[in-house]
């Protein structure tokens, strides 16, 4: 297979970026970058790039995120403090030479290689079941049915911790939410996105990743069409026409928690993209205060 | 038949490598002919992710089914008169039958990693893909009932006056908003999108994730081809050969779904569903109604 | 039968062909932490697979039920043109009975995410 | 391939499916095992359109007939169980006998 | 050939139509129905019935994601992933099973079957075309009268909330004495009135 490694050798680098406190701009200066290709899950990249300081309260999530990269894998600290020891730190503007590096490297898991709840050997076929739904079959346990908000059908509800950096959510932000089908039921606010400074409100920049997230890039001639496929009445419109005009949007927020229930998964991503960063910062600082 | 089937599948890698640099081609990522390669070669050369608890079986079969029903889409394209690889009387059915594993297919794959985002992008992806396969199923019967029959050849023949997508303008858009349905494209890729963090293919990685890429091109120049043969008339053209018209009318087909699929923004897929039962269906019988009107003798 | 030989030898070929470029990539060992499902750093307190909400479940339905039409309409387009004006009559009877069942689904709001 | 093997093949799909239709416990297993049962009539009609009707085209609109007896099934029977499970939070057969209390 | 070819698809049909009955994971279940379903389909079409072949492909493979959907929806463990027999009657089922199984292979086996093939070169889809808009126009016509009761049927029966908001809203039956408590069930009932199964 050396002609296969061969020919590897000349492709982009992919490279899932966690943009941290003031990261948020730089990573999207990257994205037309040549020699590195940003993606949106850790799958499928070979290079986690944390840009941005990150606060010691995500070196969890980052460490786990971190294990999601297949192995071999690479890290690089650009501006950011590294949260464990492994992988490139860089100051400077261009990170691309320790990207290239980190390519190279092939960090371990910082992870303990351990089940989310001990499993093997138990239950009649070692599979860590009881009966037809109890245990933790394979290391979890299975969802349970609970009210649902909008049908009335009881079927399951799925909890989980969303982001800190999931790649659709303003970077930082943390939510414990609950999902019947992708209607999201109940939300918690875990953590507030990053402070991302005016650079992260800038109205280009915005529009580009609520565009993003509508499949289609941000130039404005495409994006005057991409007004009418949003819901009415949420406002995410009248947002979304400010920033392709240059305009800044100084709306905030309703609190996430009393926001998102009730809304699909697309529109509430969608909507938290409508908002810049620092007024969804705004208020979830107001409501942890509170 | 044996050599149109051998003829498909020396034609379809390249062609994949044709698609491939038509998605690269205007992102101001330079390396437009080189770059899918060396891509795909990297891709393959990482590792398949394991997940908690997966259906094994269909992860792993999941980009070969894809891949097999483009193939087999693929194959009842006639190249030239009498030049076809599947020759059975009802090519038309079997085209739609693809089409309608094609969402199976992709429901499995985003339901066999066990991981919640390919799973909500695998139930979006059967709302969106049932009724827009209805869509296609009526233009392409508009496209069989000059033919009078449900031969993909005899559609071809029966273009040889006039071509169907001016006998039935509307057929063509309404057939590429399938085509986009069934390649994971732009406005309809409720499967895979950004907003998902890539979807069924999140948590793939390696050859498998190469495989699912190279798989979804294939279905692009499978429908593009499709396409080009129920509205374009195929390898009918003056001049220069059948096969040699058949691939032109298909790279522009190819071309024009891949614009089309970065052109239009995705809605919200409650939104599209009302759009494509209430707005797109009613146009699907409009043009049959058109075509209808106007074969009558 | 030579009709359904060519597909099912081509799918045979895919199939093999899928499995066996699935088996270059590098092995890795699959350690716990690598096979959490991705969710941003966050992490699920139960299995993905569960009793899922489909919301659409009245539009698929009246997809099955619409759908059956497809069965009698490629014979129908068959004949069309040397059956001539009664075929158009009598589709688009069918059609327009059908159409009904669309329209109250619609003014039921089944194509709403329930 | 004749027709005695085309209506045994058949039968066996039959067989399969009324065991399925009489040993499951959830609605929605039980109607797999009806739809199975109606897979093996669709096999014996057309075998017996194919050997012994000599193509008459009412064997073929029977197999029809079979196919959209089969959504009409399903789409009733998905309604019920939404309907039941609406009521009930239950999805087998044997939560119905206690309806009435 | 054909002989061979026939021989690998009922032996498709039937393994995984008994697969169906005996995997864990539902949606498993369902797919290994579409397969049977589609083994059948190709059976048909060495019998000469190109159409319906196909065409039950088409349908069957549609129904069948519809039928995972479901199965996910309300089964409860939909992946299997705690192995689980949810039977009863099972012995009197397999009993009734092979009868079945058993007695239409002797019917078949004992009468004296007519033989007259599909005459080589038949154009069966335009037979059935002619049928369908000559003699069984009414069938023709009936089918979409049933289906549109389906739909309402099903839509009816399905849908949570229509236009005058949730189905079971506000229609609370007459009391049992006047002005008193509503007789049965009250709507918001439900909510409180969990009773799941455990294993059986």
């Amino acid at each position: 297979m050396n002609w296969l490694s061969a020919l590897a050798r000349g492709a982009e680098i992919p490279v899932f970026a966690v943009a941290g406190a003031q990261g948020l701009a730089p990573v999207e200066g990257l994205r037309r970058r040549p020699g590195l290709r940003l993606v949106d899950s850790p799958r499928h990249a070979r290079v986690l790039l944390v840009a941005g300081a990150v606060d010691a309260a995500h070196k969890t999530a980052l460490e786990r995120l971190h294990a999601q990269l297949p192995p071999p894998r690479g890290t690089v600290w650009w501006q950011a403090a590294p949260l464990f020891a492994r992988g490139e730190a860089v100051a400077g503007n261009d990170p691309l030479p320790a990207i290239r590096a980190a390519a190279e490297a092939s960090d371990p898991d910082q992870r303990p290689d351990v089940p989310p709840h001990p499993w093997q050997g138990m239950g009649p076929h070692g599979q860590g079941g009881r009966g037809m739904m109890g245990g933790n079959p394979y290391g979890r346990p299975m969802a349970m049915t609970a009210e649902d908000i909008r049908d009335g059908l009881e079927l399951d509800a799925y909890s989980a911790r969303f982001g800190p950096f999931l790649p659709m959510l303003p970077p930082g932000l943390a939510l414990d939410l609950t999902l019947q089908g992708d209607v999201i039921v109940s939300v918690t606010v875990v953590s507030p996105p990053f402070e991302q400074g005016v650079q992260g409100d800038a109205p280009d920049l915005c529009a580009a990743r609520m565009l993003r997230l509508m499949g289609i890039g941000p130039r404005a001639a495409r994006a005057r069409g991409a007004l009418m496929v949003l819901p009415k009445g949420s406002g995410m419109r009248r947002r979304l026409a400010a920033w392709l005009r240059g305009g800044t949007v100084a709306e905030t927020p309703e609190p996430l928690s009393e926001a998102l229930p009730g809304l699909e998964w697309a529109e509430a991503v969608l909507w938290l993209a409508s908002f810049p960063p620092s007024q969804l910062r705004a208020v979830c600082m107001e409501r942890q205060a509170a | 038949m044996i050599a149109a089937a051998l003829t498909l599948l020396l034609a379809l890698p390249p062609l994949v490598w044709v698609a491939a640099m038509f998605d690269r081609i205007g992102t101001g990522r330079g390396a437009v002919l080189i770059g899918p390669l060396q891509n795909g070669a990297a891709l393959l050369l990482r590792p398949n992710t394991a997940t908690e608890a997966p259906d094994r079986l269909n992860r792993l079969l999941a980009p070969g089914w894809y891949l097999a029903l483009a193939l087999v889409g693929l194959s009842v394209v006639p190249l030239a008169p009498g030049v076809v690889a599947s020759d059975i009387s009802t090519g038309l059915v079997l085209w739609g039958a693809c089409e309608a594993l094609t969402v199976v297919v992709v429901f499995l794959h985003g339901w066999s990693p066990n991981a919640p985002l390919p799973l909500i992008g695998a139930y979006r992806y059967v709302a969106i893909g049932l009724p827009a396969m209805l869509l296609s199923m009526f233009v392409l019967i508009g496209a069989a009932l000059p033919a009078q029959s449900l031969s993909v050849v005899e559609v071809v023949e029966a273009q040889r006056e006039i071509w169907n997508v001016i006998r039935q303008p509307l057929g063509l858009p309404l057939f590429m908003a399938l085509g986009l349905a069934i390649t994971l494209r732009g406005p309809f890729d409720y499967a895979d999108g950004a907003e998902l963090a890539g979807g069924t293919s999140a948590e793939e990685s390696g050859p498998a994730l190469a495989l699912w890429h190279f798989a979804r091109a294939a279905m692009l120049v499978a429908f593009s081809a499709m396409a080009a043969t129920a509205f374009l008339g195929g390898h009918l053209g003056p001049v220069l050969p059948g096969p040699v018209w058949l691939l032109l009318k298909t790279l522009v087909l190819m071309a024009l779904s891949v614009a089309a699929g970065r052109f239009f923004a995705r809605m919200p897929p409650a939104r599209m569903l009302t759009f494509l039962w209430v707005v797109l269906l009613p146009l699907s019988f409009a043009s049959l109604a058109l075509v209808g009107v106007e074969v009558l003798p | 039968m030579t009709g359904i030989a060519m597909p099912l030898i081509l799918v045979l070929l895919a199939i093999a062909f899928a499995v066996t470029m699935q088996r270059i990539g590098a092995k890795t060992e699959a350690t716990w932490p690598r096979r959490a499902p991705f969710l941003g750093g966050g992490l699920p307190e139960t299995h993905a697979w569960q009793r899922f909400h489909v919301r659409y479940y009245p539009m698929t339905l009246l997809f099955i039920a619409f759908e059956m039409e497809m069965m009698f309409m490629y014979p129908w387009a068959v004949v069309y043109v040397e059956t001539g004006i009664v075929a158009l009559a009598e589709m688009g009877m069918f059609l327009g009975i059908l159409s009904v069942g669309i329209l109250y689904g619609w003014r039921e709001g089944v194509f709403r995410w329930q | 391939m004749t027709l005695v093997t085309v209506l045994i093949v058949a039968a066996a799909l039959i067989g399969i499916g009324l065991y399925g239709a009489l040993s499951q416990q959830s609605f929605v297993m039980l109607m797999m095992g009806l739809e199975l049962m109606l897979n093996g009539a669709i096999l014996a009609v057309i075998g017996f359109w194919s050997f012994s009707l000599g193509g008459a085209p009412e064997g073929q609109l029977l197999a029809i007939i079979v196919m959209a007896v089969m959504a009409v099934e399903m789409a009733v029977g998905f309604a019920l169980v939404v309907a039941v499970y609406r009521k009930r939070q239950a999805d087998m057969t044997e939560s119905l006998t206690s309806m009435r209390h | 050939m054909t002989d061979a070819l026939f021989l690998a698809l009922s032996t498709l049909a039937i393994w995984s139509g008994w697969r169906v009955f005996r995997v864990d994971s539902m949606v498993r279940a369902s797919f290994q129905l579409m397969v049977s379903f589609i083994a059948v389909g190709l059976i048909a079409v060495l019998l000469a019935a190109p159409y319906i072949g196909i065409a039950t492909i088409f349908m069957m493979a549609v129904e069948m994601m519809v039928m995972a959907l479901f199965m996910v929806m309300f089964m409860m463990n939909p992946a299997g992933l705690n192995p689980m027999v949810m039977v009863h009657q099972h012995r009197f089922s397999i009993a009734a099973g092979v009868v079945a199984f058993s007695g239409l292979s002797a019917a078949v086996l004992l009468s004296d079957l007519p033989v007259q093939r599909v005459p080589e070169g038949a154009d069966v889809v335009r037979d059935l075309g002619h049928e369908l808009l000559g003699p069984s126009m009414l069938i023709f016509e009936t089918a979409g009268v049933t289906l549109l009761a389906t739909m309402i049927g099903a839509v009816v029966l399905s849908a949570h909330s229509g236009r005058y908001g949730a189905s079971d809203a506000g229609s609370l039956p007459p009391g049992l004495t006047p002005g008193g408590e509503p007789a049965g069930r009250k709507p918001d009932e439900s909510a409180g009135h969990h009773h799941h199964h455990g294993g059986h």
